[in-house]
């Protein structure tokens, strides 16, 4: 065989106390498609960072064409050529997208950026490659999707020979995950290494060709992409056998407890992005709103919950008018909502675990009365802990320290818990891995099957069709399609979604 | 007409330190390394200005000195900050305490003179008559006899602007303060975006410094400031550090003061109150800006939160 | 606390002086006026003198360092000055009975303590005076553009920046009831910019002479004078050299004199505690000097005319105090 | 280096533009390190007295041990620790519910002005005239604040700029109050008539100025450390200050919380101005306030916003400040290395480089 273009040979890394990389060997050559699995917190991003020079490896080095280098900065990684999209996206929301592209290697003459040969590459680039964005607008009026595309633009921009891509997909429409496919097939083509990480087996069969699986920082198994079943992935990515999912019951719907009656929300800057939307959903049920993102979901919820004012209309919670009162009222009224921002809203990430989830007790003899408890407040966590698998050092470990997965788990013990009347749930497995997104998921069954009236907000297919009892499918803001009597195909709701586009 | 030339000349006057320490103010605000400390440096860079001017008998080296002290004063916050990893606020408040002693000990032990250091015969920096232009309503008076260090300013605010929205360090400024994470990915070093900006801010209050101390009268005192440095930050803040509004902002404040100063002639208001006006027209400026601003966001309930640097989001 | 100090200086040890003052030295008026007479006595009176500097704006600071020098028992005399230490002292000098001081630019607050104040109204009143007849007389005074009026740019809107303006506005309106005079404030001891810019716009506005009480912030007023080409008046102490083109004269007051006579009269045993020695134009502990070159004899004389009205009693100086 | 979840927390930021709190954040420090860098900085002071003095021994004692060599200094520095841990705590409220008000200053001295005002017109009793007095500060402060408490709460008005301005606005409005209305006509000075002794605080060392201030400085730590760990109130308020967004979603109500620690903070300042007018300064002079506004901002952050901290760093601060009156008494160190000193000291006690990790 050919010299690997790419080789880490042993790589460590230690955050205080827990290893997250634990000696990690991985080869990679140009013109494939390399997988990188693992559950959440398996150590893929840290890995990736060690690479790209955004951390530095305890031990262990890198060697590109058999050459040892030291990646110790970004910089320095481009310069090796190596680029790299990231999980998180790494843009400037007030600049424009041929500034983010150009960041740092602006074309110039002197001190002075030449602009218009800026936005010539990126005009360039996203012609050959089909990744389509205006140069010109500021990346923070662009969708998620195209966020995406300006990061694969700007790794693209420079000359890469290695490429990776951290969870790329995750944000990204069914279609536009498609094209991205044949984009990046298309880089191994003229001969780029790709590493790609991603949760969606699926996925990963169609495009890589081989594939390594990190389990607790340690690398359990490397092999081409034939050579392994999907059920033996997952079983190695989690360490046990995959728990079979089976089909879950319909629920038996009760009286009403949640109910939106000509629902019209306004976004930030004014424009009405949600328009006469109605619907009810019934205790012991679980309704699936499922669409496209920004297609006014995020409003839409806000509106529910009484995060934002609706322009008009009315949603009924448990009998008790809630439309425009402050989210203190909605709680009251029965509420328990897991947010689709986790970290910005669902948590605060410098407070403890035990604190985050103790602050949804306060009113209850629990823990609250005017004075609290650090004894009890320490009781009730580490029991809801327990409860809901939430897997941290100590209840004082500080919430942004948490793995996706288990910061999800802990909102939904702190929502779920209290076992609401009507609960809402939007993106509930958004980059959860498979072990994760089951748990969460047969959470939402049971909270129903407890007698909750679920709303389930999701962008992904397979998640609305799994669980909910009834289908809605939003599109541009109005509800297109209602799936009542049966849950729907994915080819039948997939077709109402993209209907709703015309 | 002539009053009105008058009075904008003072407006002018007024504004020069104001508005070129702000300039500086605002790139180092833009990269997210507010310098609070802006006060201390041009107190700083007026004594560092002087000394050369009065040693050297030329301005021009004064001015030199000065911008250097600036430098240096900042490169001082800028070790605090980002070596010893002091809070940078409070590491300016402790500047602002320590341009204080630092000033009063070398007027007093160095230069051996009690508080005031105001040598004879300095040359000053030339005040530019303008000639014919001079002779033009109103524009006349307000620019004749200015103090060269004005069109010194007017240059390096243009520049500044320049620098902010064209160049590549500019861009680089900007996605410092917006996105460290961003620019770290992107190969940018932020801490020393961030040092350049404040050693920027020095270099400019350093100007401003030197306007004080060494343009129309040869004289320091460690109280010469009188805040002017606070007032610099606060339109940088106020022009939420972009260099229109940092520019309006400054012009706001020399047209304030000039009144303040223009009214008292009048006599109507007491001149205590009278001297609150640049200050209380900031606060109404800001507070009209925010309703106008709260108007167009009104239908968004859930923005509770604030940035304590600023970012413009426009 | 501590025992309380002999207040009888023994012909033996030299008499030992502290003198924590409210605030800094510098101000070029009586802060450093009273140094250099602190200083005189050190040297010519063979006392010992420690002088202790303050926050101008740091009350609690003056107290703490007059109390620091009164419980410390170290001290035959304690001096110390400025309107603001008054009350200070007050409070102080009633927890040390035996402790004697002498405050300057005050009248007395206790039975221990001697005060000594100033009319700088009735220098002011002088230079008021001045200011008239150069307005009157721009033949004479060929900087001055005759639109009889003139201005004041004080310090701050204090009173004793106020006693300053009145005395002027007196002087003036005695030479010439249709004079007007433009008060306007710096607001700021400190700035000589400020100074500057306050001083040019009143120039602008006509004033043919602005008179400064602004401690060292008044270095611009003077300096406004030279550059606009009209005049302006020093204050305290002799400020005619700075600018000998455009300062005619300067209000005195001769702070140094009378606190080195002070000293030299406890050191004789002969000053009274409990009283106040005053200083004003009779004494000449305020006064005007002129700038000969500028200010011709016939003027002078005039402006001495109103000196012996006030001194015999026939003008009565108003004082905003 | 990059932390995982921050990174969540700035996507949900660009998509949501501003819905992410960005409160100041202030890193505790460990005992040993806070050790470490007062060591240092005074073995630093001693470096600098070197140079600047011929007699650096008795300089250095005087200002490290001078405050504690007789009653009196003592007085003065828990005197001067009372009003600075009560301007500190009036920052620490604010700051902690993600309001930066830098307007103590204006506050403390409205808050004084209006005290000794009541003071000394008021008739009656003199205790209950001082509480009065101190309430009526209180009110005054409040006052204050209210105008940019509402900008910032209803308009989202930085408060930082505002409360900055209103530092300036206060001095002359203070300064016009006095001369117009309420000046002794007795005196030169900018001042109000000295209050009568029943007006005092009790002093407990006296001549000292130390007063039972102190007492209502140890009585507020309690009360904010109970508030700010004890009870549900008070951490309610704490989310609304760091994670606005994430208080909204808990059905807090973070607008009254952030209005009402404002309100409160303002009160706290001028509490500070009532006590050091009824306390040291028995009337409105002029210049009462070295500052005391603006160091308390420094002392809270020193003190890391804790009330423990708070009390620990305003008594340190308000050492140095007595030790710099002994160390002028006994010493030709100039006046001028005091601020010199206290700017090295403050940066080196919150550098975080010193006696911590190495690594970041
Ligand atoms: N800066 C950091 N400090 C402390 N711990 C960290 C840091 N960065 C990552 N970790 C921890 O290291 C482990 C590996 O994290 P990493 O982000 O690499 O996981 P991942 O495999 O990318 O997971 P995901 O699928 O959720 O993206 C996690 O437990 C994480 O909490
Ligand atoms: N520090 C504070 N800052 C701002 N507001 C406060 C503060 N403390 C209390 N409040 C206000 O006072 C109210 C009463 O506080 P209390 O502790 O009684 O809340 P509560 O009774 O638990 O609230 P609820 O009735 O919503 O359950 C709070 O809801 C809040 O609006
Ligand atoms: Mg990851
Ligand atoms: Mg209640």
């Amino acid at each position: 065989m050919d010299q690997p273009l790419l080789a880490l040979k042993g790589i460590v890394k230690t955050f205080g106390p827990m290893t997250a990389v634990d000696s990690v060997d991985l080869e990679i050559r140009a013109g494939r498609i390399h997988a990188l699995l693992g559950e959440n917190g398996a150590g893929k991003s840290t890995l990736m960072n060690c690479l790209f020079g955004l951390l530095r490896p305890d031990s262990g080095s890198i060697e590109i064409e058999g050459v040892a280098v030291e990646v110790t900065s970004p910089k320095k990684a481009l310069e090796l050529g190596i680029g790299m999209v990231h999980q998180h996206f790494k843009l400037v929301p007030s600049l424009t997208v041929a500034q983010n592209v150009a960041l740092g290697r602006e074309p110039h003459s002197g001190p002075f950026v030449k602009t218009k040969e800026a936005e010539a590459t990126v005009e360039r680039l996203s012609r050959e490659y089909g990744l389509d964005v205006d140069p010109r607008s500021r990346v923070r009026s662009l969708s998620v999707g195209a966020q995406q595309r300006v990061e694969i633009l700007r790794a693209l921009a420079q000359d890469v020979r290695i490429l990776v891509l951290d969870e790329p997909t995750a944000v990204l429409t069914p279609a536009e995950t498609e094209r991205f496919f044949e984009v990046i097939k298309g880089f191994a083509a003229r001969g780029l290494a790709v590493i790609l990480i991603s949760h969606h087996l699926s996925e990963v069969r169609r495009v890589a060709d081989e594939v390594t699986v990190l389990r607790q920082g340690r690398r359990v198994a490397h092999s081409a992409i034939e050579e392994v079943t999907n059920t033996q992935l997952a079983e190695l990515i989690i360490g046990r056998a995959q728990p079979i999912v089976s089909e879950v019951e319909r629920g038996t719907p009760g009286e009403t407890r949640l109910s939106i009656d000509g629902l019209d929300v306004r976004d930030g800057r004014g424009l009405e992005i949600v328009h006469a939307v109605s619907f009810t959903v019934r205790a012991g049920e679980i309704v699936g709103v499922l669409g496209i993102a920004g297609n006014g979901q995020t409003e839409m919820v806000e509106a529910i919950t009484g995060l934002r004012r609706p322009a008009s209309g009315s949603v009924v919670i448990n009998g008790i008018e809630t439309a425009g009162e402050h989210t203190g009222l909605v709680r009251r009224a029965g509420l328990g909502h897991v947010p689709e921002d986790r970290n910005g809203r669902g948590l605060a990430g410098y407070w403890s675990v035990q604190d985050n989830i103790s602050i949804g007790y306060l009113d209850t003899p629990e823990v609250g009365g005017r004075l609290t408890s650090r004894a009890r407040m320490g009781a009730l966590a580490r029991r809801l802990m327990i409860d809901f698998d939430v897997r941290a050092n100590s209840p004082q470990q500080q919430a942004r320290r948490l793995s996706g997965g288990n910061a999800q788990k802990m909102v939904l013990a702190r929502e779920l818990s209290r076992k609401p009347d009507v609960v809402v749930c939007a993106e509930p497995t958004r980059g959860l891995d498979i072990a994760a997104t089951a748990a969460v998921r047969s959470r939402l069954v049971e909270a129903r099957d407890l007698g909750a009236a679920v709303l389930l907000v999701s962008s992904e297919i397979d998640e609305v069709t799994q669980i909910a009892d009834r289908v809605l499918v939003i599109s541009s803001g109005r509800i297109v399609a209602e799936f009542d009597d049966h849950r729907p195909t994915e080819a039948e709701v997939g077709r109402a979604m993209l209907g709703g586009h015309e | 007409m002539s009053a009105l030339g008058d009075f904008l000349s003072l407006a002018l006057s007024s504004m020069i330190p104001i508005l070129v320490t702000a300039i500086g103010g605002m790139f180092a605000e833009r990269a997210r390394a507010t310098n609070i400390a802006l006060d201390g440096t041009m107190l700083i860079s007026a004594l560092g200005a002087i000394i050369v001017g009065a040693a050297t008998g030329n301005p021009w080296l004064g001015l030199l000195a000065g911008v250097i002290s600036g430098i240096a004063y900042a490169a001082i916050l800028a070790f605090a900050a980002f070596v010893l990893r002091c809070d940078l606020l409070i590491a300016g408040i402790a500047a602002n305490l320590l341009a204080t002693g630092v000033t009063l000990l070398v007027v007093q032990n160095v230069l051996k003179s009690t508080g005031t250091y105001a040598p004879a015969n300095v040359p000053l920096i030339p005040r530019v008559s303008l000639g014919f232009i001079g002779k033009i309503p109103v524009i006349g008076p307000a620019l004749s006899d200015q103090s060269a260090l004005f069109y010194v300013v007017v240059v390096v605010t243009i520049l500044g602007a320049l620098v902010l929205n064209r160049t590549r360090f500019g861009v680089h400024v900007k996605a410092v303060g917006e996105s460290e994470e961003a620019a770290e990915a992107a190969g940018l070093k932020p801490i020393l975006t961030r040092t350049v900006t404040l050693l920027i801010s020095g270099a400019a209050a350093g100007i401003g410094g030197t306007y004080l101390s060494l343009s129309s009268v040869a004289s320091f005192n460690s109280d010469l400031t009188g805040g002017l440095g606070f007032i610099a930050f606060a339109a940088v803040i106020f022009g939420r550090a972009t260099p229109l509004g940092t520019i309006l902002a400054s012009v706001l404040f020399g047209i304030a003061t000039a009144a303040s100063i223009q009214l008292q002639g009048s006599g109507v208001i007491d001149p205590q109150l009278l001297h609150s006006l640049p200050y209380v027209a900031t606060v109404l400026a800001l507070a009209v800006q925010s309703i106008r601003r709260h108007r167009l966001n009104r239908f968004d309930v859930t923005d509770t939160s604030f940035l304590p640097a600023i970012i413009p989001r426009g | 606390s501590s025992s309380a100090p002999s207040g009888t200086s023994t012909s033996a040890s030299p008499l030992s002086i502290s003198a924590p003052l409210s605030g800094q030295l510098g101000d070029k008026s009586f802060m450093d006026s009273a140094n250099d007479g602190l200083t005189r006595a050190a040297k010519e009176l063979g006392v010992k003198v420690k002088v202790v500097q303050a926050g101008a704006d740091d009350a609690p600071a003056w107290e703490r360092n007059l109390t620091e020098a009164s419980s410390s028992g170290n001290y035959g005399l304690i001096v110390t000055g400025g309107t603001v230490v008054a009350s200070t002292l007050k409070k102080v000098a009633k927890q040390f009975p035996n402790q004697k001081y002498l405050i300057f630019d005050s009248p007395s607050v206790g039975k221990n303590v001697t005060g000594i104040s100033y009319a700088q109204n009735e220098g002011a009143f002088l230079v008021g005076a001045l200011s008239a007849l150069i307005t009157d007389n721009p033949a004479t005074f060929p900087r001055a553009t005759g639109s009889k009026k003139i201005g004041v740019a004080g310090g701050m809107d204090i009173p004793v920046i106020r006693d300053f303006i009145v005395g002027f506005e007196q002087g003036a309106k005695a030479v010439d009831p249709n004079v007007t005079v433009d008060v306007r404030f710096i607001n700021d001891f400190a700035s000589a910019q400020k100074g500057y810019d306050v001083a040019t716009a009143q120039f602008k506005d006509g004033a043919d002479v602005v008179y400064q009480v602004a401690g060292a912030a008044g270095l611009g007023v003077l300096q406004a004078a030279e550059d606009s080409g009209r005049y302006a008046i020093g204050t305290d102490s002799d400020q005619n050299g700075i600018h000998p083109d455009s300062t005619p004269a300067s209000a005195i007051k001769s702070v140094g004199n009378t606190v080195y006579n002070g000293i030299k009269s406890f050191q004789a045993g002969t000053l009274k505690f409990g009283t106040t020695i005053p200083g004003d134009i009779a004494n000449s502990g305020v006064g005007i000097a002129f700038n000969d070159k500028l200010v011709p004899k016939d003027i002078q004389d005039k402006v001495d005319a109103l000196r012996k009205q006030v001194v015999d009693g026939t003008i009565k100086v108003k004082s905003a105090l | 280096m990059t932390e995982p979840q921050d990174s969540e927390t700035a996507t949900a930021a660009r998509s949501f533009p501003g819905l992410v709190a960005t409160a100041r954040r202030v890193v505790p420090l460990g005992l040993f390190q806070s050790m470490v860098a007062i060591v240092l900085g005074i073995v630093i002071c001693f470096v600098i007295m070197l140079f600047a003095t011929a007699d650096p021994l008795v300089a250095f004692q005087a200002f490290t041990l001078g405050t504690f060599r007789n009653a009196y200094s003592i007085g003065s520095m828990i005197a001067i620790a009372s009003i600075l841990a009560v301007t500190a705590f009036a920052s620490t409220v604010a700051f902690r519910a993600g309001a930066f008000n830098i307007g103590t200053e204006g506050q403390l001295v409205l808050g004084g002005l209006t005290a000794a005002i009541i003071a000394e017109k008021l008739p009656g009793p003199g205790g209950l005239v001082q509480v009065i007095a101190l309430l009526g500060a209180m009110a005054a402060g409040a006052l204050w604040i209210a105008i940019p408490t509402v900008l910032r709460v209803r308009y989202r008005t930085n408060e930082i700029l505002t409360t900055l301005m209103a530092n300036y606005i206060a001095a002359d409005l203070a300064l016009f109050l006095v001369n117009q209305y309420f000046r002794d006509k007795g005196s030169g000075a900018v001042e109000t008539p000295p209050l009568d002794e029943s007006r005092w605080l009790l002093q407990i060392l006296p001549p000292s100025a130390a007063n039972i201030g102190v007492v209502v400085a140890l009585v507020l730590a309690g009360v904010l450390w109970l508030w700010f760990d004890r009870t549900r109130a008070g951490k309610r308020a704490e989310v609304s200050g760091l994670q606005p967004a994430f208080a909204e979603y808990l059905g807090i109500h973070s607008v009254s919380y952030l209005r009402n620690s404002m309100l409160i903070s303002g009160a706290l300042a001028g509490l500070g101005g009532g006590l050091a007018i009824l306390g040291i300064s028995h009337a409105y002079i002029d210049g009462f306030s070295p500052q005391y506004g603006f160091l308390g901002i420094t002392v809270a952050l020193i003190g890391r916003l804790r009330p423990v901290g708070v009390l620990v760093s305003a008594l340190l601060y308000a050492s140095l400040i007595t030790g710099a009156t002994a160390m002028q008494a006994v010493s030709d160190v100039p006046y001028s290395l005091v601020f010199v000193l206290q700017g090295i000291l403050i940066l080196l006690i919150t550098s975080q480089r010193i006696g911590g990790r190495r690594t970041a």
